[in-house]
């Protein structure tokens, strides 16, 4: 049933095929806007590529939150989901992974791509890529929680932004902070560690938490 | 089985309705009557454990229902205004899905076979989206068919349907009634569904 | 003919992985795109072929020409 | 000799002609293909400053033209559709997306491997470079949209509107990024300072300009065809044809 | 009605005060995120100070648009704008105005504040404000025409940056192109001019767009 | 006064209805019937301008509707299956405000007498999402009470009403339709209306 809800969400996002690539270009599209409006000098853009990848990543993740349940909140699913016998906690895993899949996975193969535009050496291309496949999972399992409590309010877009970026900071930091230490020839393993750590201790509580948030919103 | 005791419902600062009891056995049908904005919406979502009584207690075979949980949720089907179909699935897969989701997997056959008795046949692969109000109802309503749950919670399930689905639903529910099932329904339309008991709670 | 040998021909003058890797990924597009048509094509004669049958009755009836 | 235009406006008549004209414009692009890699690997002779490498330019430079030029047709066959409600040029605004993509795309990725070996990098944040990479994100734009669409007519109009107001916005786009690059510093390298072209490299870069023409109209068609099966399968002529096929 | 389409968008902007103050304070995160995850050199900071504020701007903007008209289709109201006797064009413009009062007005306000967080000297502060003035009204007016052309697709939210993000590009460069104008004691009054163009221009056309793109949509 | 020849409906590859021809004067009410699905929707939404009949015409004094535009929507009111009410605002603010959008200023007084007519007094600074969906739907219809639109397009307006609204609505239409008023609506529940002409457009 767990994979049922995966299936269900990777379902609806194949029907628009255009929902994955839509938030690959906006990834594209956010890290291609930094140097317009900063200008064009590769010395500057380089120290900042890190930094705009990263947050780049962390804005297209969390535009996408949005739909991870106000649909099925507008349309009656998420209350069938809530009296359903099996686990809630287990539900939300369920769509917190397929959110990954659909927005996370395409950033982390894009990266690399994008890194080499603001002309990244080869090894910080590697450590971006891997920082990101460790953080981004992080990112929709939280995500899922800012979702969750901000369900059917006016404006959740937004204000899921706010509850949600605050704790997007610290993967944040370790995540352009493992490149950036990368490229001054410093040691990265102990933010991709610390990043790994978040990880696990994401996939133990976030889904719980989500469950929690749900039942009060739904309330 | 199930019972409700001195219910009270408030709602922001209207007290709805007050010391409502009831007691449904296997077979029985309930029907929850009032004029709009009595509480029925109100009293279904209580029952089926979505919000909490401001007072009062219900229980299933004895046990309050807020302790059972995923037990409870596992011998009962609500069917809210809402539909719960997803607009961009197509008719099979909101069926096969939301049984799924409900703790049913079902096939492909048993899907359209129920689809085909919902009057539904030749729009299995539509998205749900171009479907007409009273297409969508009956998507909704045919999970009733696949399910095999005992306790069926339904607010208006008639609404939006015409003459030919409504005999259809009253068909389904005295066939469920027969086999010993449970209805508690709300409606604003007349319907003859014979029970083996029905009570009538009417509200305000 | 400018070119003394083949492999002077494909190291283009220290240059092949850029020459090459221009002109293999345009070859890759371009084929591609032709295939990726005639695919489209080919599925839907499959999809028609498929229903033709069927459906004749129905198509009949509800056509809308 | 009087050919009756209109009569070609219906999908069905032109669904038969364009058959008949896949096949020449595919068999022209083939040849003046041959001949112009053969004049561009084999006659033109080595650039003095740029070694071999030069010899991206029988590519880049194509690919670049038809992704400016794919753009403004397409706009103009979507805007002709919404203005007239004519639904094969909306089909053609359609089909033509996806090769004007395609060559945007050849333009960059040649550009980048061009840019390596003579700037020492993949890519920099020149004029031309951004402006064609806005390029692309408005040909995916319009695909993205018309894919989100499941009505084509819908599709249709939706996609035009789109079209026209990013043909407004290129030149602006152009201009835009052309001033900004050179208000901070004189843009590190310019496209302008290209050597002058020995008249070999510039016929080949003409033949190969003429077969990517050719090549789209042949794609174009080819892609146009499947788009009016798949659009009008359920009336008579279609029926038609299926019928003549089958028996064939 | 103009006013009165104006009213009920701040009526309903105002029942959820949060509303304003989410595009707010996702404005003033993600300028501040920055520094976080590029690291405090003063000097780099202050170079990149206006093209981080243009693009928190536009993001800002963007991800408000997708409630510029959803919750209408979705309700049905936008049906009844549609077979209203007034001309749709005034009342798309109506909205936009309206999108701007809540989103963009707030985000010009606070520019100069995180301006000083950059460190940027007071007339550069003042250029960057009056760049935002002229550049967000445009902001709004284009989005309205994204927003209308994917109402009710999924996905519309990231779909719609995908579509409006190539269009805000001139308006990004030469607001944040003005800021730097000033800063590296070039004139900047060619820019404030033609975003000033950029304006009226949009002002002209976009609502006329917006209600075409509408009526396809709704079809 | 509203004419329409001919009509054909298309949805997807299916036709839905063809060659439906009617024409309704002042004081008459048209009843369109139909199954679920049957297009009775797509036929109202056609004769209110938002989608265009694939073929046949559809005229209001002799002139075909696509050409009048603002001139037609200022005599015509429309409701959908879709209310057209804000959850975030009060009961008196959205029907103030969606009055003024199809073309009529109202007053606080006005708005709180339709409202108290409707049976909602008491609710009226309540924002409309606390309220049940049969209030929801007396909410919208207030509109009708107030607007000064000669021709009326009703999708099953009786939905998730009760007996009493359903009497009300009985009344506000005959009244309207002895002021020489038209009125174009689906029903699948039984409504007995008196008209100067009643008209039934049965599809399908
Ligand atoms: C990703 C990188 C690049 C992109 C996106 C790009 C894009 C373009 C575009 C759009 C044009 C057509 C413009 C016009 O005709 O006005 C063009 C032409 C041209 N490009 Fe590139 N270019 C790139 C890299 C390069 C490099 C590295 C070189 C050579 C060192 C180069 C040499 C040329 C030449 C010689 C022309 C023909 C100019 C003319 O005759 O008009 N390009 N390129
Ligand atoms: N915050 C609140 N303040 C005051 N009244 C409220 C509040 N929230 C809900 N109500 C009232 O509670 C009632 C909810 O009724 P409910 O939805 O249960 O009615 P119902 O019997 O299902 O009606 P219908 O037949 O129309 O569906 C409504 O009368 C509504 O006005
Ligand atoms: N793309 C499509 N392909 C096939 N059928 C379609 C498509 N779009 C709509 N339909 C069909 O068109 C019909 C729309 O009917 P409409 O909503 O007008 O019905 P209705 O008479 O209002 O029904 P109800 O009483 O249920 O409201 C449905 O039968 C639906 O299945
Ligand atoms: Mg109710
Ligand atoms: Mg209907």
């Amino acid at each position: 049933m767990f994979l049922w809800v995966i299936k269900r969400d990777l379902l609806l996002a194949m029907r628009r095929r255009s929902d994955v690539f839509t938030t690959l270009f906006f990834f594209v599209i956010v890290v291609s806007l930094f140097p317009l409006s900063v200008g064009p000098e590769m010395n500057m853009l380089r120290t900042m590529a890190p930094g705009v990848v990263w947050v780049a990543a962390l804005l297209a993740s969390m535009l996408s939150l949005g739909r991870m349940f106000s649909s099925d909140y507008l349309d009656g699913t998420l209350e069938q989901m809530l009296i359903s016998p099996h686990s809630l906690s287990l539900l939300v895993l369920g769509k917190a992974l397929a959110h990954w899949l659909v927005t996370g996975v395409p950033l982390v193969l894009m990266a690399p791509i994008l890194g080499i535009q603001y002309d990244l050496p080869v090894e910080a291309l590697f450590v971006l890529t891997i920082s990101l496949l460790l953080g981004t999972p992080v990112l929709s399992l939280i995500g899922a929680i800012g979702a969750a409590l901000t369900l059917g309010l006016r404006g959740g877009g937004v204000l899921v932004s706010l509850l949600v970026l605050p704790l997007y900071i610290p993967v944040l930091i370790f995540g352009s902070g493992a490149v950036e230490a990368n490229m001054a020839e410093l040691g990265y393993d102990a933010h991709l560690s610390l990043l790994g750590a978040f990880l696990l201790v994401s996939l133990v509580f976030a889904p719980w938490a989500t469950a929690a948030s749900l039942r009060v919103s739904m309330e | 089985m199930l019972q409700g005791s001195n219910l009270v419902c408030v709602r922001g600062d209207r007290r709805l309705f007050k010391d409502v009891s009831f007691s449904l056995e296997p077979g029985g049908l309930m029907l929850v009557l009032g004029p709009n904005g009595s509480g029925k919406t109100s009293m279904l979502r209580m029952l089926c454990g979505l919000s909490n009584p401001a007072f009062g207690e219900i229980s299933w075979c004895g046990t309050a229902i807020s302790s059972l949980g995923g037990e409870y949720y596992s011998v009962m089907t609500y069917m809210g205004h809402l539909s719960g179909t997803k607009d961009d699935l197509t008719v099979v897969e909101n069926l096969r899905i939301s049984s799924a989701l409900a703790g049913l997997e079902i096939n492909e056959t048993e899907a359209r076979e129920a689809l085909q008795y919902m009057g539904l046949s030749g729009r299995e692969t539509l998205p749900v989206k171009v479907l007409s109000q009273g297409q969508r109802r009956r998507v909704a309503l045919a999970r009733l068919l696949v399910c095999q749950t005992k306790l069926w919670i339904l607010d208006e399930p008639l609404a939006a349907l015409d003459v030919s689905a409504v005999k259809l639903m009253q068909g389904l529910l005295e066939r469920h009634l027969g086999q010993g099932g449970m209805v508690i329904m709300t409606t604003h339309q007349e319907i003859e569904v014979t029970a083996a008991s029905t009570t009538q709670l009417q509200l305000a | 003919m400018i070119w003394e040998s083949w492999s002077e021909f494909f190291a283009m003058g220290g240059y092949g992985v850029y020459v090459w890797g221009s002109y293999i990924v345009t070859f890759a597009c371009v084929i591609g795109e032709v295939l990726l048509i005639s695919n489209r094509r080919r599925t839907l004669d499959k999809h028609y072929g498929l229903i033709h049958d069927s459906n004749k009755k129905e198509t009949d009836n509800e056509t809308t020409s | 000799m009087a050919i009756n235009w209109f009569k070609y406006s219906s999908p069905a008549s032109f669904y038969s002609l364009s058959g008949k004209m896949v096949p020449i414009f595919m068999w022209l692009a083939v040849v003046l293909l041959i001949a112009g890699m053969y004049v561009g690997f084999f006659v033109a002779p080595t650039d003095f400053q740029q070694g071999e490498a030069y010899r991206i330019i029988f590519i880049h430079v194509p690919a670049a033209w038809m992704s400016m030029f794919l753009y403004l047709v397409m706009a103009f066959w979507a805007g002709i559709g919404l203005a007239f409600n004519t639904r094969l040029s909306s089909m053609l605004a359609t089909a033509i997306a996806p090769t004007g993509a395609m060559f945007t795309f050849l333009a960059l990725w040649t550009g980048a491997l061009w840019g390596k070996p003579m700037w020492g990098t993949w890519w920099v944040w020149d004029a031309r470079l951004t402006s064609e990479l806005i390029l692309l994100f408005l040909y995916i734009g319009f695909m993205s949209l018309q894919a989100a669409i499941d009505d084509p007519r819908r599709a249709d109009k939706a996609g035009a509107i789109l079209a026209l107001v990013g043909v407004v916005n290129i030149p602006i786009i152009y201009f835009s990024v052309q001033w900004w690059n050179t208000l901070h510093q004189g843009a590190s390298v310019s496209l302008n300072q290209a050597p002058a072209m020995a008249t070999t490299m510039l016929t080949g870069m003409l033949i190969m300009v003429f077969a990517s023409w050719m090549y789209s109209i042949a794609v174009i068609l080819k892609r146009v065809r499947v788009i009016i099966l798949e659009r009008e399968s359920h009336t008579a002529w279609v029926a038609e044809l299926r019928k003549k096929e089958a028996a064939r």
